[in-house]
């Protein structure tokens, strides 16, 4: 008798019999909405907020939306380095931070202004930052780290932070801002992941802007949604209408309270960048006006205001008044950032370690004299805008 | 034979279009290459020329771009991804160390992985954080890895056709801060500029003056306005690196500065100053120089300047050394 | 009228109304089966098989078993390098390999002897790999891949292979073997989540053993099976009972079947390696006896054996016999390995380019003739096994 | 002060002791450190002795590692974290480059990273593919990361003490070649050695020889053997260099050898070579030898003895040196 294996059967073609496949045709996966589309307010959704505050929301929506036309303007002038706006995407930056606490931290992704000036940090010191000033990268003032510029990366720095600030026994939570693109790496993944095991106070907070440059979300990952993602870690997954302000502050105080009791939560705000994706960034390559048009339609200020006319609290929210009240605020930023003190060549040097390393030091001392001895350097170096 | 006159980002375009022309296992992939045809243009026109099965935009994930290429490569294909900037490349480092550079090693030959890996690189176009980096030291110290750098528009065609036809993994370091800074003639058509040796830009009898990519461009411009007689030798691959035109020269002159952008410890001028160091040594009359960037990061827009090589750093170390 | 936006609600520290998450709890996951471990045969679901071929399926299952004992033992006399038993994960080894074809390419990780030698790897080959023998990892005459020792490191290339296998219009596969901690690698995302979006014909053949070495898999991850890691990717996930041969055998056939019309489908095996996790490990460390004997009990040999039976087919299968053969087939590729030829030191530097570049060359000569003038390095340079 | 006998292995593991018992904001993660005290037993009995809280087992992920230290060390946290086998480092290395050296400059010194990451590197343990890596070059040259790698069971205490306490972040790459292959009298207690200082292990007057980490022994070994008055530097930290000692050295004896385990191209042993080359090269009477391995991956097993710099081939280098 032969003990020895040999065969193999040809392959199947079909499926098997019983061998059930988990799909996400067989998911449900519900966006969660306040204010419909079409200006339809679901009165048992709509958040336990104060009149001012109701109207606070839309002045911050009024000053994201003002920032970003503002500093486009000033980067085509050649007065900041590329610039990436969040046009559109208004209610999503807005609603997500209103719901957040100063203690809270932010690690932003890059278009989220309104969120950082509301989470302390100063105009001024946000256009240094997109004037390429590290030394007010600082963001002093404000729980908010540096921007995540390699999409992704700052994933796993959110789980060590809200690790950190669980052992400290904070009472808040990390909160990491991205893109639909930034959840196809790696970073993402293991950031996410390690955050579902350890159960700690993160909030991953996805704006699905459905495009990276020019990716659309479909080509992104085959998966129909990004909420969906949190059932690979376990974790819960909130999906939301990420232009209607009302919704996405529902759905990011909902993941917050739950972070907070050691469950991290990923959110996806389904929005649009009707913008270039940078200043550097000519749209018309990869998408149809028709395609932006129909988001235009879905203006999250215009919802807003839906809603705020529906509940006679236009009053005092007067766009125009907002706009130039913006407007003052940016010029005085710029006057600011105009004013910021130029450093010198010692500031490359001196902030990479605690101590100047001894090597460091003879780099730092030779280029002084360097510079003292040869003027004819200016013509090389341009410290291109103040700050 | 027409030489239109191209800039090195049109040549790098100029080399994909022929090759993959040439080749219709050529495939190109990579964040935005497609559509948009990259963020700088450099592979514009390949999706409309050769259609959506060989170019092609993927997700936002460096890993996967590096390591499906190597699965490509193993079965027969040519892949020529893009990594939109260097910066984005340290995600994918295990890629290229653990398997594109191995695969053949790990199976002696049996499965080969002839991929091209083109990456922008350096400081200089005021973009923002890790859109700088110049970390082509650490690339080359990986075996099995081939590292290619142009400082020209017919270099950047010609290197770049022989990393494709190479059969090992080559990674090619676009010097984006000369990207459109000027023109050339480039030979129209097939152009190949062999991998693994350099180019001697200037002749000079007294002392060698060793770079590449980017920092070509200030170091012929500091040596131009110096009254002294260099030998300017542009590497072009670092790995493999052609020692004999390295070691000819400063055999010749007995003198040597190497110029390079990214940090200085530990950065490829080292390896440069060592190998002279180690067969040279007797025919040197003067310290080696290295003129690099400082041991930081490279700073952001407004201080970003402060931090290459620009040529009157260059020049001074040109003339100490000659002068010494 | 103020514009300026400035007051921020203090946080809810309760959830909305109407967030609706979606979270793993409401996920049903389908662990396929054919013989439950108590023996029961769902007679519907046995595949369609030849009884010479389920007496194979069981012959394979001895084999892996067997290979397992020998080359642990042969470790123990210092034969072989570190080595990676299967012992525990037969039936999902060996039911994942008999359901592949000679076409298909297998991207191992480590432990699948049986499936390697069924895919065309000569035993000889097998052993001089786990000897340290680079020159026999050609896995010649099979479509193997080197084993994946950088765990996960091996998924973006079966994506990447399973795209060029379609180009080509191959009727075939990629098949990716890898543990449950590799799930939790960038290099799995980041390669799922393309191989989804290409639509490529590629398995992701994942054997939760429920150990990453030390780690238990409830502390890899927080989502509770390694299937519904598929939803993240739009692509469909199958849970299988792993020490359960046929299961394991339907399952990878339909997922086979799926992948070639480029639907990529992640495997979950969902079986316990028995052993230590390598020959340098001590698994006492970190578990229980209790739960090893446990899982003992669930011998995929025995349920194996028991459908044998309910079918009369054990006739012509006796264990003894089986074991016989393989141990006679092991001693043959043991005297082989022990006769592969010695190289010389050549080997180290021809391989890595396909033409030696100069420096190569000059270090390969150089080091030739150091080592004829230098016989003392005999004393440092141990060629230790054969081969 | 009694002095406890310990391996390499032994006085990390003290080291770790001592520092999570000193400062309570010291953590330690990474892979199969905490039930099972590491592959190597280097993190043996701290969740014992600390508890889950501090000492934690992590899932499969090198990049979280890597990152949730840095996150966990700008909220006051010590973290020190385990990569199981310096080959899988690489997959960390954006985490590395992009954020862990880069938090306090990004932010001008608001947050900080005061981190380390314990790898142990090298061949020599006859382990399976990549398991035997030295990349120590390629994370040298990445400004704002410090790089400590010991050759002494008191070393390994010492910097690694200096490394837990540093207020930025260190990778400590530990011999596991030697990790067990010799014991020596280490300080009970705390313990540290400052980073950026070499050791002189042996004082002489005809060449210099630089080394680290595991390549110290053969070095040691070759030197002791051989009749030649060596002067034997270890370097201990690469990042910081400690250039004073290295230059002073060679500037006394005229000759200096440069021995590690790494690929020679793109080594660490050019930075060493190009720093005598530029700062004692009027000293200098020979040609700057480097020992090194092979431009190739380090070979499996049944090859690997033949990769690394073993006595007989330091000593050749060393005599040729001294005799030229
Ligand atoms: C790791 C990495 N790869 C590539 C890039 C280049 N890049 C900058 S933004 C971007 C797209 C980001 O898309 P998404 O995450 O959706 O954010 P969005 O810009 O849409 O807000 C890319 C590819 C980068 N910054 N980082
Ligand atoms: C990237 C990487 N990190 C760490 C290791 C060390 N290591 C070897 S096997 C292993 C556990 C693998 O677990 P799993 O993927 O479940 O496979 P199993 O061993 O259980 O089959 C680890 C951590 C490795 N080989 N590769
Ligand atoms: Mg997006
Ligand atoms: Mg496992």
């Amino acid at each position: 008798m032969d003990g020895k294996p040999t065969s193999r059967p040809s392959p199947r073609t079909n499926a098997a019999a019983g061998v059930e496949h988990l799909s996400q045709a067989d998911l449900r996966v519900e966006t969660h909405q306040v204010v419909t589309a079409e200006g339809t307010v679901d009165e048992a959704r709509v958040p336990d907020l104060a009149d001012a505050q109701f109207r606070d929301l839309y002045r911050w929506l009024v000053l994201q939306r003002t920032f970003d036309e503002r500093a486009t303007k000033l980067q085509r002038r050649g007065q900041l380095g590329t610039y990436a706006s969040g046009r559109g995407q208004e209610a999503s930056i807005v609603g997500s931070a209103f719901a957040l606490a100063d203690d809270d931290w932010i690690f932003p992704a890059g278009r989220e202004a309104a969120a950082l000036l509301m989470h302390g940090v100063s105009m001024r010191d946000l256009l240094l930052y997109w004037r390429g000033v590290e030394d007010a990268s600082r963001m002093e003032g404000a729980n908010v780290f540096g921007v995540a510029i390699a999409i992704g990366s700052q994933m796993p720095m959110v789980t060590g932070k809200a690790w950190g600030m669980q052992l400290a026994g904070d009472d808040a939570v990390a909160v990491g801002y991205f893109g639909d693109g930034a959840t196809s790496t790696g970073a993402f993944h293991e950031g996410v992941n390690f955050a579902g095991v350890l159960e700690v106070p993160a909030v991953f907070y996805c704006q699905n802007n459905q495009y990276a440059i020019s990716l659309p979300f479909a080509e992104q990952t085959g998966a129909d949604t990004v909420a969906q993602k949190a059932l690979a870690y376990g974790v819960d997954g909130i999906r939301v209408d990420g232009n209607d302000v009302l919704a996405v502050y529902n759905a990011v105080s909902t993941a917050r309270a739950r972070a907070r009791e050691g469950r991290p939560v990923l959110v996806e705000s389904v929005t649009y960048r009707r913008g270039a994706h940078t200043t550097s960034d000519d749209p018309t390559r990869y998408r149809e006006e028709e395609e932006v048009e129909s988001w235009a339609a879905r203006d999250p200020l215009d919802r807003y205001r839906t809603f705020l006319g529906h509940r006679d609290l236009l009053d005092g929210v007067d766009e125009v008044a907002v706009r130039e009240e913006v407007d003052a605020m940016f010029d005085e930023a710029v006057a600011a950032a105009d004013d910021y003190p130029l450093r010198d060549v010692d500031e490359i040097f001196v902030h990479l370690y605690e101590e100047l390393t001894p090597e460091l030091a003879r780099q730092m001392e030779w280029y002084r004299d360097f510079l003292d001895d040869h003027p004819e350097m200016d013509e090389y170096v341009h410290q291109r805008e103040r700050g | 034979m027409t030489m239109p006159r191209e800039t090195i980002v049109q040549a790098v375009n100029d080399a994909l279009h022929t090759e993959m022309a040439a080749d219709d296992r050529t495939l190109v992939f990579g964040e935005d290459v497609a559509r948009s045809g990259g963020v700088f243009r450099a592979t514009d026109g390949l999706l409309e020329a050769f259609g959506e099965e060989r170019v092609r935009d993927t997700p936002l994930s460096e890993i996967a771009i590096v390591g499906a290429a190597v699965g490509l490569a193993t079965h027969g294909y040519r892949p020529v991804v893009e990594i939109q900037f260097s910066g984005f490349l340290p995600p994918a480092f295990d890629q290229l160390v653990s398997n594109a550079s191995r695969i053949r090693w790990r199976t002696r030959g049996r499965l080969t992985a002839p991929m091209v890996v083109r990456t922008p690189y350096g400081a200089g176009v005021r973009a923002l954080e890790h859109h700088s980096e110049s970390l082509e030291a650490a690339y080359a110290h990986v075996p099995g890895l081939k590292v290619a750098i142009p400082s020209t528009p017919a270099d950047a065609k010609g290197l770049l056709t022989s990393a494709i036809r190479d059969p090992d993994p080559v990674l090619f370091m676009e010097p984006k801060r000369v990207y459109r800074s000027f023109r050339e003639e480039v030979p129209d058509g097939e152009h190949a500029v062999p991998l693994g040796e350099a180019a001697v830009r200037r002749e000079g009898a007294d002392v060698t003056v060793v770079s590449w990519g980017a920092m070509m461009h200030p170091t012929l411009e500091a040596v131009d306005e110096l009254g002294v007689d260099a030998e300017v030798v542009d590497l072009r691959s670092i790995s493999p690196l052609d020692r004999e035109t390295l070691l000819a020269s400063v055999r010749k002159t007995g003198r040597c500065v190497v110029v390079h952008e990214a940090a200085k410890s530990g950065g490829f001028g080292a390896e440069v100053a060592a190998t002279v160091a180690e067969d040279a040594l007797l025919y040197l009359e003067a310290p080696i120089r290295r003129v690099t960037g400082f041991d930081v990061p490279v700073p952001l827009l407004s201080m970003e300047d402060y931090y290459p090589p620009q040529p009157p750093r260059i020049a001074a170390a040109i003339e100490e050394t000659a002068e010494f």
